[in-house]
């Protein structure tokens, strides 16, 4: 990696910095979404963007509706579709999705149209396409708005799917997303946006999608995880050290691809792996991640590979009940009792 | 002494106290709502119908409660109460208690009391209004004369599947009456800014569906229009697109704090020129309904109805944390544990 | 099992005589869906009801329409809305999927309104409905319409998900199905609609769900698999038998609820377990599957699980190509090659 | 020898004489696929457009090929041929050969041809609407003056994603032509079973977009509504429905086998009067543009040259096996192996 200036920045800075730069280097790169103009987004995630590319008369596609920051009506399908007839025409385009939990009515649009016409055209065409957006749950959104879908996603053979937990991820990870001729799902969690982290400035770093990345060394036993579940790990893992226990973290970052090799070495060192994320647990990606270890390590290991997730319920709103459904600290470590 | 009321009354005298009463108690309940969730004991997403509250009354005391069927977007505490349920129940959902409708379950987008004819209370936007063509269905293959009332807002009609929804209610000649609540925003997008033409009532005409803009601001307005609809859908058991026109006083949802990125301050005091409420106690006073003072009285008691029933409800328990596998099936658990 | 006269009937006849029966018996049962009225169904199944239940004129909703085998616009969003809606008024609806692919378009009122609300009202509505239709590959139907979907619908709490792979088994578990007073999903497969079987004629006959079944009887390894897929299981059984390899089949039948204990009993007996499923082998439901074997019978498995899925890969038209996809007798041979 | 053309021919002969080889090669090259499907040398679902001739000539032949963006659902074949696509790698793609446009990969129903503007070729009903809109939305953000026709089926302006697609379309002012292809049925079911008002082009109205229904048979009328058409998108940079009358002379695809349960023999004699080819020849003939002589040659040679295609195709290779893995991403393989 190459020496450059970091600057401490939001994970919410992070990816709209890289949005920026990208949108800045690239003419062909913009982005779309429900109030993410004029109202910033949701999540504040595109503040700045409208005045930014939306300064000159020229820079409006219709009066009211900027070009490279484009507010749409609330239509997933149609937004999703559009976004894939632009990208197949040359453009690249980002989507925002207020929160991922939206993109369900748009996975015809993701998988049937942006995800297969590469391969129907047999490379005629492609779709330089992002879809991001805060997945998994926040506080009591309730049922409709709190899923993970990642694992779906990372289900769909054409598509690739990203979730950082870093900021310096974030952004090395999104401007990967937005450089690839593919469609990317790129998924960032609610509960990250807050949380900061030393970035390179560096307008061309990096992060590859693919590699997975040892989060916190240790000897004992690996956690696997992705997105915010990782720091769950990761302070698991500093209640197991206060144990004697030495755990090591690798965070996934990219599902599809997956990086089973750096899993793989760390269980090999470890013999003992549990794989934790937020979704329900019950066919959730982590059972994909499980059932690799399972069956490439089994000579390796000395315990059954663990599982966490949530609760296969919908979400409830009561904060009480909510607490119950997402992983937490407690749970992790009761699955590595049970382990070891 | 209030002088003698006009003659002329368009409803009797009353009826105006209710429907009065109940505009007053449901601004203050949402008023209430916004104060639980600015003391942290209401999450999530939370939204309020500051503003349009003639809407919701003018139609929903012209149906007959328990027996038709009302379907809503997440904007849906008026709705709700007006069709009788427990005002503590409803708060209390809102809070995520044991006492709620749902025992907190679903939170304040997610309001439902089945025995009224209250089907919700949904949370993704435009993805009801197929459902509320299937209460008609089913009033319709049971050859009753149910009528269904079907609200969206204005950002939801430009979701697909309601013209989906229009298409097979006009092709099966269901009696739901479609009403698009049009308060001019959809959350921080202006009208003019999600739709091609602003007029969202002729959304029913590429269907052959009866379609008109109306006032939903002026009670006694909405009432005659909702009066007209419901008797002819009721009648005709066909389908209605109406497009009410309204405007939303609070931000979009509780934690919606930056309102000046999509409207001004001026425009929002301009609205307020037709606060359903004000213009409901004009007509109290021309034609002296009411006096003065039995205004004030019936704002100050529907306050401390209103503050009653936030206390009630925060008395109510949260869920034992064991329910939360309760009621994911009928007649079993899910899997259990992490 | 009580004893009743079996008649050999058709996949697609126990289907459609399922439905019938039920239709006859409960006034609010109906189906609906795209061209199964007077087309009587792309696939054939609904052939004959359109005539049974539309012979007089107040049998129609509107002219042309009968009211219990309701033809339908093409809107899948719209048409399982339509029946979330139904069903919580007190109706009992079964949506057929022109093809399960299809099903993609209807996600949201699949996850968001008919799996939710039950859980949502804490069991005020209810959402009797069943949504069935051909599932996966059938024979060169390209990309968009080759689709296995159980996997994903097995994911979502409220749903019970289904895929019979015997005539006994569709008509049994299909009634099963529409007195659920739940969503069921209800997979059936292009490829079996053909298959022959002796079925109860008792119009009463239910296999419940949650049960797996024993297929074939075997020491020596475990093949699980569901759908068409058990076909292909015993065929290879077959012909390790002639090896002198012993493999026993347990036909998974209904995946949410999924029976564990079956599927565990035959393992701790063969110490050994191959997972067969059509889908896309990376994060299909047959991850879910082998994850949990490898987890729960860690201590009697003398091999790792072994798992056979369909390429990943949208699936290709030319059938050269498709035949690489779907997993073939030889497929699974290797996987057992592979432990044994 | 033909006598004189009249002077007052809306066509020159020779182009007269090109669209009318053009339908002919269209309805031959679509008797070879179900030719070849009867063969087994084409599977899946193959779906023609015989008696849909005149509609994809009349509107194909008033763009500028290569540079104007086309894109349309699983009836595709007219659409690439018209686009000059190279008849044998489109015979060949339907064959599933590595000779076909995409090697194989897309088949009948996902035809694409891009350096020619062909986006496919898509087999959701509905789903590529919004692309097409997409298409037209990248032209306008680069401020070119292309134009998109975006070809939809009758069943098609059904669902919800083409409501959505239109609302952007007259949102954005993007210069897109939906053009409703409506041939009458929507596989087994009939214009009136599955729309609630017939008139399709209706569904422009509420977007205020300009909408019109005109003629798909009678070919020198397709051409001039395409001419005025296109040229008003083109300068006016705005969306446009035109719903397109025709006829499906086949059954909705070449496994439909049972065209009686929802249209009589009769129906289908009663429409082909109005067979586009039939309907030019006799403009043809009228005008003195060509004898019959002529018209029966022409008629073979394209016959001949359907011919010639078929055998072309049918010595294309089928794919190699390891091709599967090709093209899932542009820069890596997907994980191989079951
Ligand atoms: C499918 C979907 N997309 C986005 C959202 C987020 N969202 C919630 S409410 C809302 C605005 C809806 O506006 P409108 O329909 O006019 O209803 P109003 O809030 O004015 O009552 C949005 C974008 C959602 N809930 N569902
Ligand atoms: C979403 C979806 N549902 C169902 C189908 C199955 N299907 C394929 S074509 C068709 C009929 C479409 O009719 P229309 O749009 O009028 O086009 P036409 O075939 O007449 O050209 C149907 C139902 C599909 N391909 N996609
Ligand atoms: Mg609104
Ligand atoms: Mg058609």
């Amino acid at each position: 990696m190459p020496t450059s200036t970091r600057v401490e920045i939001t994970y919410r800075e992070a990816v709209r910095h890289c949005i920026i730069e990208e949108m800045e280097r690239d003419p062909n790169v913009f982005i779309m979404g429900e109030d993410i103009g004029r109202y910033k987004g949701t999540f504040r995630v595109t503040e700045g963007l409208y005045d930014r590319f939306g300064s000159e008369r020229d820079d409006f596609i219709v009066p009211g509706i900027a070009r490279r920051v484009m507010d749409t009506p609330i239509v997933e399908p149609g937004i999703v579709g559009m976004a894939v007839g632009a990208a197949m025409a040359g453009l690249r385009p980002i989507v925002e999705m207020m929160t991922m939990s939206f993109s369900i009515l748009a996975l015809d649009q993701i998988i049937n149209h942006a995800a297969k016409v590469h391969y129907m055209t047999n490379g005629q065409a492609k779709v330089p396409l992002v879809i991001r957006g805060p997945g998994g749950a926040a506080n009591q959104l309730s049922a409709q708005h709190s899923h993970s879908l990642e694992g779906w996603f990372a289900h769909v053979p054409g598509l690739k799917v990203v979730a950082p937990s870093t900021p310096a991820d974030a952004k090395g990870m999104l401007r990967a997303a937005i450089r690839d001729d593919n469609p990317v799902i790129f998924t960032e969690s609610p509960g990250l946006y807050g949380i900061k982290g030393d970035v390179p400035e560096d307008p061309e770093f990096i992060v590859p999608f693919g590699k997975a990345k040892v989060a916190r060394e240790g000897h004992d036993l690996t956690l696997v995880a992705y997105s915010r579940m990782v720091h769950v790990c990761l302070s698991v893992a500093e209640k197991l050290a206060a144990k004697g226990v030495s755990a090591e973290v690798v965070d996934v970052r990219s599902l599809l691809p997956l990086d089973t090799s750096t899993i793989y070495a760390s269980v090999e060192k470890t013999h003992r792996a549990v794989v934790v994320y937020e979704d329900w647990k019950n066919g959730g990606y982590g059972a994909e991640i499980a059932a690799r270890i399972a069956e490439d390590c089994f000579d390796s290991l000395d315990s059954p590979v663990g599982r966490v997730g949530g609760l296969n319920v919908p979400m409830p709103y009561s904060r009480v009940l909510e607490l119950q459904c997402i992983p937490s600290d407690d749970d992790v470590l009761a699955a590595v009792d049970r382990l070891v | 002494m209030a002088k003698q009321a006009t003659s002329n009354l368009l409803e009797s005298p009353a009826d105006l106290e209710k429907f009065y009463r109940d505009m007053h108690f449901i601004r203050h309940f949402e008023r209430y709502c916004e104060r639980a969730y600015r003391q942290g004991k209401a999450g999530g997403y939370l939204h309020v119908y500051i503003g349009m509250e003639a809407l919701a009354v003018g139609w929903m005391t012209r149906i007959k409660v328990g027996y038709d069927y009302v379907i809503t977007a997440y904007r849906d505490h008026a709705h709700a109460l007006l069709l009788g349920s427990d005002p503590v129940a409803c708060m209390a959902e809102i809070m995520g208690r044991q006492g709620g409708l749902s025992r907190g379950k679903g939170g304040s987008m997610h309001l439902y009391d089945i025995p009224r004819g209250f089907y919700g209370g949904w949370g993704i936007v435009g993805g009801h209004t197929p459902l509320g063509a299937g209460l008609a269905l089913a009033a319709k293959y049971r050859k009753e004369k149910r009528v269904v009332l079907n609200f969206l807002g204005d950002g939801a009609s430009n979701a697909g599947v309601f013209f989906e929804a229009l298409n097979m209610a006009a092709l099966y000649e269901l009696p739901c009456i479609f009403i698009i609540e049009n308060n001019e925003f959809a959350m921080g997008t202006r009208l003019e800014y999600h739709a091609a033409d602003t007029e969202l009532h002729k959304r029913g005409f590429p269907f052959g569906m009866k379609h008109e803009r109306v006032d939903g601001m002026d009670l006694l307005q909405v009432r005659q229009d909702a009066k007209r609809i419901v008797d002819w859908v009721r009648e005709n058991q066909k389908p209605y697109l109406v497009e009410v026109m309204s405007y939303r006083f609070s931000g979009h949802g509780a934690a919606d704090n930056d309102q000046g990125l999509y409207r001004s301050k001026e425009e929002i005091e301009e609205a307020k020129n037709r606060d359903p409420i004000h213009l409901l106690e004009k007509y109290l006073r021309e034609h002296n309904v009411m006096t003065d003072e039995k205004m004030e009285a019936i704002e100050q008691e529907t306050e401390e109805a209103a503050a009653r029933v936030f206390e009630a409800a925060d008395d109510s328990p949260h869920p034992d944390p064991t329910e939360v596998y309760d009621h994911v099936y009928t007649d079993m658990s899910p899997e259990a544990g992490h």
